[in-house]
Parts: structure tokens; C-alpha cells; sequence
């Protein structure tokens, strides 16, 4: 088995799976019904994202292994996903605030991944940047709206910007499994993604009037699978079918 | 007008009517026409909105992947129902506040069913297959109402739901194909979701209120008891098929009737959850309101961004 | 294996196990220190009746089950716990309210079962009795300070009182167990503490200057093992370390 | 008073701690005595408060009622902890509104080893052992302290910690002689709590800013530098024995020193923890912040009703 190509994607694929699970969760409980659909909507694009390269991480494994087993029975250690995506619904500000700033990082990331010399990858990429490019501007727009909509809005929208700003950083770290990817043609080097990032990130804050933070404390931790103290209970829901029913097909 | 004036617009509207004409919102009809229309649209829109709930509750643990994404999609489809039902009683002149504060404050009312709890992984099949299998035979017929954006929500409804009980039924199929603890868990979602399907398709003849009104205007075509014995019928064989035991001692096959014989509905639990004391009918509401309440501050951030918008927009015009 | 005790222990004991979870998850996060260490005194005492519940159920089981495996390794159907202890600290009037609706029939409940003719089940009650009539005054105290505090306190505990009134019929309720145990003189006809039940919580809820609801409509289904969409969650948390680490020891 | 007055009292007071006198809080003090003392004690009740919040995380997820039980008392424990350590500040003059206020604030510090996530089981082991080894490492001189209250507070503490020392390595022990999932997981607790439990000890003796005042007044008795080389000395032994490897390439025993050598802190992620920034600071104020702001209610509420019985009472009295 292709140790490293396997981590290589669960690297990219725990991401959307934790976001997916996180958006899925506020399904029938949007402060509009419109935005309640668009939620759901990225939350289905996700899943779908997770389910082609899950299938793919099983091909490369090669034994019995099954997309539900690599979503669903691993131990929390073993998740790869950066600590952004499994941070919590605090209130709309701070989920439309998540998924910006991963909408962001993911568009950039998935043009790379378009040109992996793995047709596999660059075949997901290919199929996912449109869905993501849609997400981008949702979360874009919802930006704009909270935080130069009113100062209610605004304070809230600021806050969470503030409070997830310390995760960002992390996206542009590399693995042990990034760089035998990248050398290998296969990955993207994500630290060369981290410039344009904070740049686009940067405009539409400031399009949006918000302040863009400044500081230098970062969290890591995610892609090493050391998770904040939500993921255990992301995971107790995720994973509570599989574990309760083991080995049954649904 | 004077009053025989309007009685002559009433007379040329029943005709048009007769004639399977569609009205539109641009013509003119009787008040109570408009009032009836806003009432069971808006009931059939809440009932959607309501109904994400308690299948909601079962997507951060849906037991596969595939099953996951059968299931956002399904809950994200009748949320969309909601929002072309609410179009459509907007056409009425009714706004979509308006009919949320209806919901909330207890005026208007949903499908009582959706006051159950979803306690297993099978309920999601149960409600597929039953719940939206019912709500089909309800609203087949409504395809061909008098009220044009009526009509045409529910030809687009009909077909998404005829999807949505597949997909639950094929639930069912694939439990009672595991193991014992699966098909146990199928049978008990049926034995829980039966009565309450059953009570789904609304009071007895003798009680139903709206009847005769209603079936003029083509909003119902059937009774609520014809349209209960046409549920049992088809649903039974398809208990039977894959081994599930229909949870009444009375049910049996009339040959003269060519129908199924069942048992007596216990009308006493249907009134209470009507009236609002069901195992859910709180906590449904509690999640609604606290929704439309806790995004009050994003909806005027919206509206206000909006505001400004259009102002830039304005000012850069002249 | 003597079924009907095993399910009438079970009957018992789950209850306790429920409700010392959610007391036990909000260690941390009390209104005020004192109340914060009373909470979790209360979820403590709690599982220490849980634990000798679940040893001789497992004793009756006669079989490999261990107190652990009763405790966590029940698929939801099979717990039988009322709903009432299952309901969500909304904020502290209804955890109050739970907890003094709980305590007031467990009290009582206890009193009887000091006089059965099973001897390790009256030895459990009569140890367990001292703890609970301290539950009882703690939770009474605090339905009269919220009920009779400040206007607001009253509001919410009106509300605590109102919404979880529905859940308290059920606890009076005899289940197939219940009455086999009746028969041997072993169970608590709990339908015969209905009327001091309701006696004793009017009294207080009087004394709180708080009304005492008049709704004819209950909840049931706790009893046989249906219970609300709050369990699933529950039980998610309580059983992921067994689940996801089976045949393991701790 | 006049200068020599004070002078005069404060000799006399260096002579009653020097002669190991216990202070007590009507005693005569230098107000500097009065503020480290709130300032340390205070810190020390923070830290207890703060630190049930990442074992309690554990509660609902214990892997065994034993252990579940045993959980829930040890963070009962340290809330005890915390109201000693209050009731020892207020005897000083300060309320525990204010003390909470400090936290609340950012101006009062905790022991930074609560700002990590807790992310297993095996973490409430870890935190037993090492946190609260080297607690009783830091605190076992403080039941000789000079201020009487905070000296048997501590007697108390002590004997506490030491039990949930004890625990913390039982549950080590378990998870070594488990499976080899239990042994990973016990390995990875240890690497992660083992440099953060180093700094728990206190910077380097040549950043420390409090020592020489505070050796004087036996709230400290050795430096920071010599309690985490006996912190060190003390547990290798004990990771040794269950099979666990301390995550140091450096760590060896010097011969000649009679202690272990061991490599460099991180001192620059010390500091970043300490200003506030570590991983779960703002979770860990969120949380205690939270609790505070929601239980105002609560407390106000019986404020209300205790003075409304006093009246009651009063009234009684006439």
C-alpha cells in the first residue's frame, strides 16, 4: 500500500468530512430557509467530495477496507483534518466565518490539485472546484452582508473572524505526506498557497469592513491528528451507528 | 359591485372551474377561495419545514456515507418544497412573516405526524416509505387543483416524493435484509410509525370539517377514508414482500371488498397531538421559533446591507 | 436467568444512570461554586447506586456481562429509563425542576423498596435513601429560590415546571416486570405513590409562590425502551470509549 | 503610624515568620504580604477551578462506571480545592466576586497546563500523574507556608492530590497492561502533557521574578529550577517501570549528579500559553465566563430569596 499517498488523502478528505458533518448538523435550523438550503447544499457537495476520494484512499489500501470504515472507524488520533473546520457553531457569524476561510484555502488548493499528475486527484479536483467556487462566493457574500450589515452584525462577524483567525495558519503547513507527494508530482505544496490566500482573504475583509487580526499566535495540531476537545464529540456522532451496529451493511 | 355582480363573478369562477380551467393569482376569486388556498398551502408548506426536523436529527449520524448524502439531499428537498409552497401562497397576497408567525404563535397548524420522535436509524425508512407514501396519495390528486401555482408546486413535489419513498422503502429492504438486530429495528419502526401514518391522512369522514367545500374546488377528491384504505391497500403487500408484519390484529384481506379490513385508530391520540400535546409537538416548535428568532440579527444584517447596497448604487448613478 | 428482576433492576438503576449523566456533564459550568460541587455530588451518588444496581443485575444475568456492559453496551431501545430524567439542561431552573421532579417520586420510591423482600434491593435503597433525601432537600430549596427569587427566576422556573410536568405521569406507570415483582413481593407498586407524589410537589411548588400546572397530557414511552430524540445523544457520549475500544479493560 | 512605627512592626514580623510563627489573618502585615499572598493563593484557586474544565471533559465519556465515579470525585475535589483557596483569600479582604473578576479579566493568571486540549482517555491519566505530580511537587513546602490559612489549607490539598496522583498512575498502569490501541494511547498522553507538565514548574530560576521575596516568606522554599529536576528524578523511574518512554532524546541519568539531564523547554511556547495564547485559553475563559454570566440569574435570584426570608423573619420577630 502507498502509505503516503493514502495519508496524502485523508489529509485532504477528513477536511471536508468534519466541515460536511459540522453543516449538515444545522440542516432545519437556518435563519432562513434560503440560507438553511444553501447549508445543506454545501454540506451535500462535501459529502460527495469525501465519498470519490474515500473510495479512491480504499482502492489504494487495498484490503477490505470501505469509504464507511475510513469515515467512520477510525480513532480520533488517526483523523487529519486541520483544527478550522471542527470548530463550532457558535452562532452564524462564526460558521459562515469557518467556511470562508476554508472556502478560500479549498479554491486555491483544488486549482492546484487539478494538476496532479494522479488522475485520480486531479480528477476530484476538476469535478469539486465548481462546487467550492459556489461555496466560496456564498461565504463571501455572507461576509460582506454581516459585516457591513449592521453593528450587531458587524461585532459578531468581527468576533468570530477574530476567534478563528488562530486556525488559519495551519492550512499551510506540510505534512511528512505533502512533501513525498509533492516531490512525487502528486501534491500540492500548500505553503505556496499562503500568499494568495491572505491576500484574497485580506480584500474581502476589508471590502466587508472588518478589521483583518494581526496576530501572530497560531493553533496546529489537526493534521498531526491532535484535535481540539470538540472533535471527540463531532466523531461520537459520526461514528455512533458503525460503532453500536459493527460490521452491517445499510 | 353590487351584490348581484359578485354573485355573477362566483357563478362564472365555479364554472371555470368545471371546466378544469386553472385560476390564477391575477383573477379574481372568492375570499374564501383565497383564505382556504392560504390556509392548506401554507399548512403543506409548514408541514415541510417541520418535517426537516426530526429527519435533521438523524444526519450527523446516518450510518454510511451514501445513506448521509441520500438523506441532505432529501431533507434539502423538502425544504425547497417549502419555499415554492410559500411562493405560492404569496401569489395569494399573504407574506412569508406572516405565515412563519402563523406557525409559531400555534395558529396554523402542520402534519401532526412530524410530532414523533425519530428514535432509530429505520425510522428514516419508515418515514420514507410510510409518511411520504401517504403524503403521495394526499397529494396526487392536488396535481390537478383548481389553483394554478398550487398545482404546479405539486406536480413538482409529487415527483420528488414518489423519490423520497423509494428511497425510504429501499431502507427498509436493506434492513430486513441484515441481520436480526436490523430487521428488528425495521420492524419496530413499523410498529411505531404505523398508526400515526395511518392518521396522517386526516379524521373520518364523519369528523372531517372541510370536505365538501374543498372538493369542489378540487383541492380534495377523495375522502379522507377512501384515501386511508387506498394507502393500507398498497401498502400492505409491500410489508408483506419483505417480511414485515403489519402491527394490527385486525387486518385482513376482504374479499368482497377487495380491500383491506383493519383495526380501530385510536382517534384520542390523534387529537391530542393535533392539539399540541404529542411526544414532539414542544420541542418542534421550540426548534423553529429558536431558529427564526436566533436569526433575526442575520436577517437585518442582510436587509441593511441591501439597503446600503442599493444606496451606493443610487448615488454612483447620478 | 430471572428476567423479570433483571429488567425491573434495569428499570431502576437506568434512570439514575441518565440522570447522573446529565447532572455529571455539567461539572464546570454551575451557576456558583457551591451549586457546581452539589451538581456533581448528585450525579456521584448517582452512579454509585448505578454500579450497585448494575453488579447484581449482572449477577442475575449469570452470564459474562459485566456492570460496564449493562451500562454501555445497550442498544437504545433497551434502556429503560422514564423520559423525564433524559430532558436538556436548558438552563438551570429546568435541570432543577428535573432533578426535584426526579427526586420527590425517588425518595418515595425508595421508601418502598427498603421493604422488599429482595435483600440486596432493599440494602441498595437503604443505603441510597440517606443520599437521595439530600437530593430532595437540595432541589426543593432551589425550586423555592427560583420560584420565589426574582421575578425572571419565577418566569423560568414556571416555564422548567410547565414543559417537564408532561414527563411526570409516566413514573407511576407499572410495567410487565413491575407487576411480576409486585406479585412476589420483591417490586414497588409505584402506582400507589402517585398520590403523595403529586401531594409533596404541589406543597412545594405552593410554597414557591408557583402554580401548579393542570394539563391532562403525558408523555410515555421511556418505560418500554421509546424514548425522546434527546437519548440518541446521550447515549452517543456515555458509549463511546466502550464502543469504539470494545473488550477492553480500564 | 510613623515610619519607625512600621519599621518596628515589620521587624517584628520577619521575626515571627523566621521563627516559623504562623500568620494569621487578623495579624498585623505588610500590605506587599497581603497582595502576593491574594495574588498566589488566588492563582492557585483559578487553577483549581480552571482545571476541572479539561478533565471534566472526560465525565460523559468515561470507559467504565468505576472510573466515571472516580472521575467525578477527583473534579469534585479540586472544586473543593477551589473554595479552601477562596475562603483563605477572603480572610485577606477580598471578595470572590472580585477574585472571579481578575479571572474573568485576564488579570488573574491559572497554571497554564489547563490551556491544552484534553483529546483521550489516556489524558486523564496523564493529568493525574504529571499535573498533579508536580502540584504536590510545587505545593508540599506550602504546608509550612507562614500565612496560616493558606498552610492548612494546603495540608488538605496535599493529601488530596496525592490520592489523585496515585489514580492518575493507575490509570496508566491499566492502559500499559491493556491492549497495544491502550498502550499508543497512554505513549501519546505522555508525549504530549510531559514538557508542559516541566513548565508547570515555573520559568528558569533566571526569569523568575518573585523567588527571593517569596523563600523569605516560605511561600516558596526551593527554585523553580530544583523542584523540576526532583519533579523529573521522581517520574522517570516510574514511566521506566510501566514501559512508557519519555519523550526527551536527551533525558539520561548523570552519575554524577545523581539526577537526570534533560533537554531544552520550549520556553517560547511557555510564554505563548502564558500571554493567553495557547491552545485553549479562550475556550477555557469562554467557559468559566459563560458559566459566571448564565448563573447571574441564578445567584441573584437567591440573593432575592434569602433577603426576602430575613424580612419574612423580621417581620416574625415584631
Amino acid at each position: 500500500m502507498k502509505e503516503n499517498l493514502y495519508k496524502y488523502i485523508l489529509g485532504i478528505a477528513d477536511n471536508s468530512l468534519i466541515l460536511g458533518q459540522r453543516m449538515g448538523a444545522l440542516t432545519g435550523h437556518g435563519p432562513s430557509l434560503e440560507t438553511d438550503i444553501a447549508c445543506t447544499n454545501i454540506s451535500l457537495d462535501l459529502f460527495g467530495q469525501v465519498r470519490s476520494y474515500y473510495q479512491y484512499a480504499a482502492k489504494i489500501a487495498g484490503d477490505k477496507r470501505t469509504e464507511d470504515d475510513i469515515a467512520m472507524l477510525r480513532q480520533e488520533r488517526e483523523y487529519l483534518n486541520v483544527l478550522l473546520v471542527e470548530q463550532p457553531d457558535t452562532d452564524f457569524a462564526y460558521t459562515m466565518a469557518r467556511q470562508f476561510l476554508f472556502d478560500v484555502y479549498h479554491f486555491l488548493f483544488l486549482t492546484e490539485l487539478q494538476k496532479s499528475t494522479d488522475l485520480t486527484l486531479s480528477a476530484i479536483a476538476n469535478k469539486s472546484i465548481k462546487e467550492v467556487s459556489y461555496h466560496q462566493r456564498f461565504s463571501s457574500d455572507w461576509i460582506k452582508r454581516l459585516g457591513d450589515g449592521t453593528e450587531e452584525s458587524h461585532k459578531r462577524m468581527q468576533t468570530a473572524i477574530n476567534d478563528l483567525w488562530t486556525y488559519t495558519d495551519e492550512l499551510f503547513h506540510q505534512t511528512d505526506a505533502d512533501k513525498a507527494m509533492i516531490s512525487e508530482g502528486i501534491g500540492v505544496d500548500v505553503s505556496k498557497l499562503k500568499e494568495a490566500y491572505y491576500k484574497k482573504v485580506s480584500d474581502i475583509l476589508e471590502e466587508s469592513t472588518l478589521e483583518v487580526p494581526e496576530s501572530k499566535y497560531f493553533q496546529k495540531g489537526g493534521k498531526q491528528g491532535i484535535h481540539t476537545e470538540h472533535m471527540g464529540y463531532i466523531l461520537a456522532e459520526l461514528q455512533y451507528m458503525q460503532r453500536a451496529y459493527p460490521n452491517m451493511e445499510w | 359591485m353590487s351584490e348581484e355582480q359578485v354573485k355573477n363573478l362566483e357563478k362564472q369562477f365555479e364554472e371555470r372551474i368545471a371546466r378544469d380551467e386553472k385560476i390564477e393569482p391575477k383573477d379574481w376569486m372568492p375570499e374564501k377561495y383565497r383564505q382556504t388556498h392560504i390556509r392548506q398551502m401554507s399548512q403543506h408548506a409548514h408541514s415541510e419545514i417541520v418535517g426537516m426536523l426530526p429527519e435533521g436529527n438523524w444526519i450527523t449520524r446516518a450510518p454510511s456515507l451514501r445513506r448521509k448524502v441520500a438523506l441532505l439531499a432529501k431533507v434539502q428537498d423538502e425544504a425547497g418544497h417549502g419555499l415554492y409552497l410559500y411562493s405560492a401562497c404569496e401569489t395569494l397576497g399573504i407574506s412569508r412573516d406572516e405565515l412563519y408567525e402563523q406557525l409559531h404563535s400555534g395558529k396554523a397548524k402542520y402534519s401532526s405526524i412530524f410530532n414523533y420522535p425519530t428514535v432509530t436509524w429505520a425510522d428514516m425508512g419508515a418515514i420514507g416509505w410510510l409518511v411520504d407514501g401517504a403524503a403521495i396519495i394526499n397529494q396526487v390528486p392536488l396535481c390537478n387543483t383548481s389553483f394554478g401555482p398550487y398545482a404546479r408546486a405539486m406536480v413538482r413535489v409529487c415527483k420528488e416524493e414518489s423519490f423520497h419513498q423509494r428511497q425510504g422503502y429501499e431502507i427498509m429492504i436493506k434492513l430486513m435484509n441484515g441481520t436480526q438486530e436490523q430487521k428488528d429495528m425495521a420492524q419496530d419502526a413499523l410498529n411505531r410509525w404505523w398508526w400515526p401514518s395511518l392518521m396522517m391522512l386526516g379524521p373520518t369522514d364523519a369528523e372531517s370539517v372541510h370536505t365538501e367545500q374543498s372538493m369542489k374546488w378540487k383541492l380534495k377528491r377523495k375522502s379522507n377514508d377512501d384515501l386511508r384504505q387506498q394507502f393500507i391497500d398498497q401498502t400492505v403487500p409491500q410489508a408483506d414482500l419483505i417480511g414485515l408484519v403489519i402491527p394490527d390484529p385486525d387486518l385482513k384481506w376482504n374479499e368482497e371488498r377487495g380491500s383491506h379490513d383493519f383495526g380501530e385508530i385510536n382517534w384520542d391520540e390523534f387529537w391530542q397531538v393535533v392539539k399540541g400535546h404529542g411526544p414532539m409537538n414542544k420541542e418542534r416548535m421550540k426548534a423553529r421559533v429558536g431558529a427564526w428568532e436566533g436569526g433575526e440579527w442575520v436577517r437585518d444584517a442582510a436587509m441593511a446591507y441591501s439597503e446600503k447596497q442599493q444606496e451606493r448604487k443610487e448615488k454612483e448613478a447620478i
